[in-house]
């Protein structure tokens, strides 16, 4: 058996899936958050592949994903303070009580 | 730029707004909104002196005081001016009006930013009349228009919110009819190749707008123009406008910016597309002579004075675009006398109606009567605005409709005999029927508010016109009594403007 | 033909991607969805050294598994107390997002199978990047080098750093 | 000749007007009338002057060597240039009619300028409200007038014929307090107005087809240059008649475009001299001051449609069928006008039926007048008869405001048996009556039997009818005239004064009346006023219109109108029940005839219910329920939709990812779809 691309695509297909999912029902917005972060992850694995299966010999996607995983983190970093001084503020993180800005 | 007269129409208002920034108290304000519109009105009259001068030398150019200054150079956008007999006409009715306007509104709320909308509005106006550029023609003719919204809102009464809106939105409505058209005129404005410009004399120097292009602009720009000049069905903000705005916005509405709409009629819609005009002249034909007719009938039963008044503008202005697409000099000749006309006795009666109102507070004629006991001044120059708009020799509103009739006349039985059918002729005795519609709502007016007993007794302790109302109303009275005597002069004027030009291509 | 230990080494790790990435979006439990997601990094981590990125692993681990899942776990702690449940889901909001989900997974999937010959190619030999090579892209100028996006990113995680400790700090 | 005179004759109303109108309020009521009656007798010294020099200085420029009278145009200004060829001229038209029409007008105006300064007073003196506006009102309409009968060109007496109509409005509303006078100003105003747009597009088809306004081309040959042009033959209309001859003319609806203009043009004259079916403001219109009713609703005004039509009548010989429609329509109004006069009660109604009917025998009489009979006998009995009735009618009506003055009511049943109280009056109200039953030697006997004579040349039927209508004018004249000074003794109401004759300015001009009344009818009017200029008689002395008379007309209507008098001074000399027997005789007749056939509710009804019924308020609410209500619409369903769509905006970012994913799936699925 051979391990063609399409073995690492689907899971990340599935992860991705998994992460439109969470990111849609959970009100939670740490929660979304994460789901957030696997549907990042499900595509940094694609650019990885397909850099892999189809241009070894250049980095393109891997330095893609690279910087990625970089602005993911500061992304989450802030995205968290943001949720911690939501919570101070409204003493939860449910997204549907997060209407005193609406209009 | 500063050498050319024109411009001056524009800068003297800029003046006045400067000068209202320095202004402290009401005298002051009156006195630079007052010293403002004389310099207007002697600055028209100058103009009108001057260019009957050059003309009596033999001078047959299409306009006169011509100058054209770079704007925005890509777009071939130029701040160009020049005037003719129309261009002329208007502007001293525009001074008359903006002059009597401010003695109408001598008592006003919030006197500094009243008078600061007022003059931007008349820049507008002023700008659209002296203009020759379609682009800058557009610009002052929006920025006419909104200045109302704030003037009506601000200053209006009744539901002035309401009205303030639904004029302000069909009249942009109607400017981006507008804009498309103008815009469309611009591609096509010179032949293949050439320069393309915005300037009307050139364009219609080249008449090189397509046919098929013209049979779209056409009723474009006459639709965008005809908004404002009250065509039916286009005509409803006019009765909500009129009788929410204060009274010199009343008077300078109906008396000059209603103006705007016949005038961009005339000059864009028929001066650069004369064959769609003749083409397409029947479909605006029947609606404005519907609007003449449907306009008095409307007139007959309401009973608020300003709806009353409205709705005959609405009348006397269809009455403008139907003698313009009659596409007749003489008939033409009528429509702008028609505006003159018009312009002055509805802003007469819109000052009337304001002082009246400003002493009953109420405009229903059937809570009102008798008021020839109580004002007999108000009340004998209610008459006279009447018998104008009725149509009374001696007054203005005769010798347009007059001149405008023997026109339509001669253009419908030269279609009827020619066998193109007999749409205008139809149209004309239709129209004709208006001053017997005219002449039934007048006198009801009049009998109902002027005449019979008092109605209310408290209105017997009511005051007569101040001064500055005498003199508001003798100023446009007299105007009306002018023009009404000596229609000659203004005749000539006004005629002398039609050159053959649009006519060969209509084969007139 | 890979190695039987690749393959098993394989399903393990696709099998453990899927779950758990499952499980993150589907625990009530907040501190476990944390957790599945850290198992799901750390799946994607081996992807990455499977396919012979082995920096890229480094990385993944080092940053997603031990910096932001820490962060996610402090924030959580933060705002709840152990034992919360989130709510429960609606089973309509349960359904329209799984149905979502799905349709997702089957449009992509068809896709991806039918319309996608690339999705077959074999894996070609490849050496693994070394650091060498990794670091001179990183900080090369030239083509198919990353100084410039380099220091975007950096300039962005200062500014993050600075932001995140302007807006949670306490006032 | 000179053109200050005419100019003077026209400016010293105007100037009256303008300065009574602007300064009356602040001089007294004495001075502003004395100013007014001055400067009216001014005029009437002038338009005399004129007058005389046109009929009998026999300059050649008024009379040719043949004796026809010429038009001479006397001064012509250019007023408003619509075309080359068409423009509206001011100028000062002199010929036999207008220098007749100038007497009149000059006469009774004064008259009445006159009496009203007796009769705008109450008993103890003081002078109504508002005199001063009266007689700048009295002197705008003689203005007007004047400048109607001399236009030289038919817009000018468009002009002016809206500025008599103007003007009559304000003399009627002039008591403008009283309801019921607002609104039979208004209606006589509409009324005229509506005529009047006949009138208009009458006059625009005619000088679109002749290319002019000018009477002298219309109705005289043409000549180059008409302006400087001194001798104008009239009555040739030769320069139409080449218009038309040139041009295949076309019809409409069956009847020639001259025919069509003729008629619209002949609606004009129908609403100023209330021709039915337009007459319905002329007896309303008495609700005005007396004065004013004999100025302008009997003597001047309301004969501006005959005058309108005997200038145009040389166009009108061209069109016999436009002639027959006039005799139709003035002969049924005669009759009308005669049988609705017999049952009314009130005087000043009596007499406005009366002038109704009077003025329909000028109107037959032009109708039934042809160049071939007579040398066109009608237009000159037209004329003529226009020149008495101005005189006799005017004559009564100030009888009439004398009496109505006495007794402070219209109605006659306050009146009876006033012949002892009032004799001065009582005399003139005779010779007035006299004149119009047509007795001899009074000045209406002359002048209809002239028109019967023209009707007898032009067919008998209309003969016999016009006949009889005189006898019924004769009959209500006196029934009217017994009514008021015999029936029974008077009886003065408890508290006032007896009645008695009035001062010295009301009298003067009914005794002024009363004797010409009793000698116009010997001026030679046949060698004065042709339809081409052509004096009828050879020679003349003061017995001419006696030597000229048919006497087996004559002596047939004079038989007429005895019998008529006869049968209404047994009937009404003293008080009996013969009248209510012949009421109840004829009931239905009666009731008819009392509410003057149902024209004002018909009217009422027409405007009220289908006018402003069943088209304005219409209209109205179409306008601001369906025009207004679609720009509200748009409004509404632009607010409504963003109202709809704004919940889109919710801020809740899984709704934004549901929008996106539905739509991404959307996009990819219809993708898929495709390139299956």
């Amino acid at each position: 058996m051979e391990i063609t691309a399409i073995y690492y695509l689907v899971p990340a297909l599935v992860m991705f899936c998994c992460g439109v999912y969470g990111f849609i029902t959970r009100k939670n917005m740490i929660a979304m958050l994460i789901s957030l972060e696997l549907m990042l992850n499900a595509v940094d694995i694609n650019f990885v592949v397909f850099n892999r299966y189809l241009y070894p010999e250049q980095m393109e996607g891997m330095f893609f994903t690279l910087f990625a995983i970089a602005i993911a983190a500061a992304e989450t970093a802030l995205a968290i303070a943001i949720i911690i001084n939501i919570f101070r503020a409204a003493k939860n993180i449910d997204v549907r009580s997060l209407n005193e800005m609406k209009f | 730029m500063f050498s050319n007269i024109l411009i001056y129409f524009v800068v003297v208002p800029v003046i006045m707004l400067a000068g209202l920034g320095f202004c402290r108290n009401i005298k002051q304000i009156r006195a630079v909104a007052v010293t403002g519109s004389v310099a207007l009105l002697g600055l028209s009259a100058y103009v009108l002196a001057e260019y009957l001068a050059i003309r009596a030398t033999g001078n047959t150019e299409p306009m006169l005081f011509t100058g054209s200054w770079s704007w925005f150079e890509p777009l071939h956008i130029n701040l160009a001016v020049g005037v003719d007999g129309i261009s002329i006409a208007m502007l001293i009715l525009s001074s008359i009006i903006v002059f009597a306007g401010s003695f109408a509104s001598w008592t006003i709320q919030q006197p500094k930013e009243f008078f600061l909308w007022l003059i931007l509005l008349s820049t507008g106006v002023f700008g659209f009349f002296i203009s020759v550029d379609l682009f800058t023609m557009f610009m002052f003719y929006e920025v006419a228009l909104i200045p109302m919204y704030l003037l009506i809102g601000v200053w209006g009464s009744g539901r002035k919110n309401y009205s303030a809106m639904k004029l302000t939105l069909m009249l942009m409505g109607g400017s981006a009819f507008l804009m498309l058209g103008l815009i469309g005129i611009y591609y096509h404005s010179a032949p293949e190749g050439g320069q393309l410009t915005w300037n009307i004399l050139e364009i219609a120097k080249y008449d090189a707008i397509p046919h098929g292009w013209q049979q779209f602009l056409f009723p474009m720009t006459f639709v965008g123009f005809g908004v404002l000049g009250a065509m039916f069905p286009f005509h409803t903000w006019s009765p909500d406008g009129h009788a929410s705005a204060p009274t010199a916005v009343s008077m300078l509405h109906a008396g000059v910016l209603m103006k705007l709409g016949g005038y961009g009629c005339f000059r864009v819609a028929i001066y650069l597309m004369p064959y769609a005009a003749k083409e397409l002249s029947f479909i605006f034909l029947i609606l404005t002579g519907i609007s003449v007719v449907y306009g008095a009938f409307c007139a007959c039963v309401k009973t608020d004075l300003k709806y009353i008044n409205a709705y005959s503008s609405v009348s006397h202005c269809g009455l403008v675009l139907f003698a313009i697409l009659m596409l007749n000099s003489t008939a033409m000749t009528g429509a702008i006398m028609q505006m003159l006309s018009h312009g002055l006795m509805t802003a007469l009666f819109f000052a009337l109606i304001g002082m009246i109102y400003g002493r009953t507070h109420t405009r229903d004629i059937t809570q009102m009567g008798g008021m020839m006991q109580i004002m007999p001044y108000l009340s004998v120059c209610y008459v006279i605005a009447g018998m104008a708009s009725l149509g009374l020799p001696g007054l203005s509103g005769f010798v347009a409709e007059m001149t405008i009739f023997v026109g339509s006349f001669k253009a419908g039985m030269a279609e009827y005999l020619a066998g193109a059918g007999s749409l205008k002729l139809v149209f004309t005795i239709i129209a004709c029927c208006s001053i017997v519609i005219t002449a039934v709502y007048i006198l009801r007016v009049v009998g109902k508010l002027l005449f019979g007993p008092v109605y209310d007794d408290h209105h017997r302790t009511l005051t007569d016109a101040t001064w500055w109302e005498r003199f508001s109303t003798v100023t446009l009275i007299l105007c009306v009594a002018a023009i009404g005597c000596f229609p000659n002069f203004f005749n000539n004027l006004i005629n002398t403007t039609f050159t053959p030009e649009i006519f060969r291509v209509l084969g007139m | 033909m890979e190695s039987v230990g690749s393959i098993i080494l394989y399903f393990i790790v696709a099998l453990s991607m899927i779950v758990f990435s499952v499980m993150a979006v589907t625990t009530r439990k907040i501190l476990r969805a944390a957790t599945y997601l850290l198992f799901t990094l750390f799946a994607a981590a081996v992807v990455y050294f499977m396919l012979d990125y082995e920096f890229l692993g480094a990385v993944q681990i080092a940053v997603y598994a031990g910096g932001i899942v820490v962060l996610f776990v402090f924030a959580i702690l933060l705002t709840s107390k152990p034992g919360d449940n989130t709510e429960r889901l609606t089973s309509k909001s349960r359904f329209l997002g799984g149905l979502a989900a799905v349709a997702t997974l089957a449009l992509a999937g068809y896709a991806l199978v039918s319309r996608c010959s690339m999705a077959f190619a074999s894996k070609p030999v490849m050496e693994a990047p070394d650091m060498q090579s990794v670091g001179e892209a990183l900080l090369g100028s030239g083509h198919g080098e990353y100084l410039l996006p380099f220091e975007a990113v950096s300039v962005l995680l200062l500014a993050c750093i600075i932001g995140g400790v302007v807006v949670a700090r306490k006032r | 000749m000179d053109v200050t005179i005419p100019i003077l004759i026209l400016a010293i109303p105007l100037f009256m007007f303008v300065f009574l109108g602007l300064t009356g309020m602040k001089m007294s009521h004495k001075v502003a009338g004395i100013l007014g009656t001055c400067g009216m007798g001014t005029v009437l010294v002038l338009a005399y002057y004129t007058a005389f020099q046109y009929f009998f200085s026999g300059a050649d420029i008024f009379i040719n060597g043949a004796g026809e009278r010429l038009q001479y145009l006397v001064f012509d200004q250019t007023w408003l240039q619509f075309t080359e060829n068409l423009v509206i001229k001011l100028g000062f038209l002199l010929d036999p009619i207008s220098a007749m029409m100038l007497v009149v007008i000059t006469t009774i105006s004064f008259m009445v300028h006159l009496y009203s300064m007796g009769y705008m007073r109450d008993h103890h003196g003081v002078y109504e409200h508002g005199f001063q506006r009266f007689y700048a009102f009295l002197s705008l309409f003689s203005f007007s007038m004047l400048g109607l009968v001399v236009a030289p060109n038919i817009f000018q007496m468009y002009i002016f014929w809206e500025l008599v109509g103007a003007s009559s409005y304000l003399l009627i509303g002039f008591y403008y307090t009283k309801p019921s006078a607002v609104s039979a100003s208004k209606k006589a105003f509409i009324v005229t107005r509506f005529a009047d747009l006949g009138f208009l597009i009458g006059i625009l088809t005619l000088s679109w087809y002749t290319g002019t306004f000018n009477f002298t081309e219309l109705t005289s040959i043409p000549v180059e240059g008409m302006a400087g042009v001194s001798q104008v033959n009239i009555g040739t209309a030769e320069y139409v008649r080449g218009i038309f001859a040139n041009s295949a003319a076309p019809t409409f609806m069956g009847a020639s475009v001259l025919t069509w203009a003729l008629v619209l043009i002949f609606m004009g004259g129908m609403g100023k001299s209330a021709m039915m079916p337009l007459h319905i403001w002329l007896p309303d219109a008495m609700e005005g001051p007396t004065p004013v009713s004999a100025l302008i609703h009997a003597a001047t005004m309301v004969v501006a449609g005959v005058y309108l039509v005997a200038r145009l009548f040389p166009l009108y010989l061209m069109e016999e069928a436009a002639l027959d429609i006039i005799v139709v329509v003035g002969a049924v109004t005669a009759l009308y006008a005669a049988m609705v006069a017999c049952t009314q009660l009130d005087i000043k109604r009596v007499l406005a039926f009366s002038t109704i009917s009077q003025i329909a025998f000028m109107m037959v009489s032009l109708g039934v007048a042809r160049p071939e009979f007579h040398h066109g006998l009608g237009y000159m009995a037209s004329m003529f008869h226009l020149f008495t009735h101005a005189m006799f009618k005017a004559l009564l009506f100030l009888c009439a405001g004398a009496l109505i003055h006495a007794i402070g009511s219209n109605n006659y049943t306050e009146m009876h048996g006033l012949r002892k109280h009032m004799p001065i009056t009582h005399v003139a109200f005779l010779i007035g009556c006299l004149a119009i039953a047509g007795i001899i030697p009074f000045a209406g006997f002359f002048s209809k039997d002239e028109i019967l004579t023209a009707c007898f040349g032009h067919s008998i039927f209309w003969y016999i009818w016009m006949s009889a209508v005189a006898g019924l004018t004769a009959f209500y004249m006196f029934r009217l005239y017994y009514l008021i000074f015999w029936w029974k003794e008077h009886k003065t109401p408890e508290g006032h004064h007896a009645p008695h004759d009035q001062p010295w300015t009301m009298t003067l001009p009914l005794v002024i009346l009363s004797v010409v009344s009793c000698v116009a009818g010997f001026v030679p009017f046949g060698n004065l006023v042709t339809w081409n200029g052509h004096p009828m008689f050879e020679s003349v002395d003061f017995f001419t219109n006696l030597k000229a008379l048919d006497w087996s007309v004559a002596s047939i209507s004079l038989l007429v109108a005895l019998a008529a008098i006869g049968l209404a001074t047994v009937m009404y000399r003293k008080e009996n029940a013969l009248p209510s027997k012949m009421r109840n005789a004829l009931p239905a007749l009666w009731t008819w005839c009392f509410h003057r056939f149902y024209f004002d509710e018909l009217y009422m009804f027409i405007t009220h219910r289908i006018i402003f019924g069943c088209i304005s308020r219409p209209l109205a609410w179409f306008d601001r329920h369906v025009i207004d209500g679609t720009m509200d619409a748009f409004a509404t369903i632009t607010n409504k939709a963003s109202e709809v769509i704004k919940p889109l905006q919710s801020g809740q970012i899984q709704m934004y990812v549901w929008y996106y994913l539905v739509g991404a799936l959307l996009l990819g699925g219809i993708t898929a779809l495709c390139v299956i």
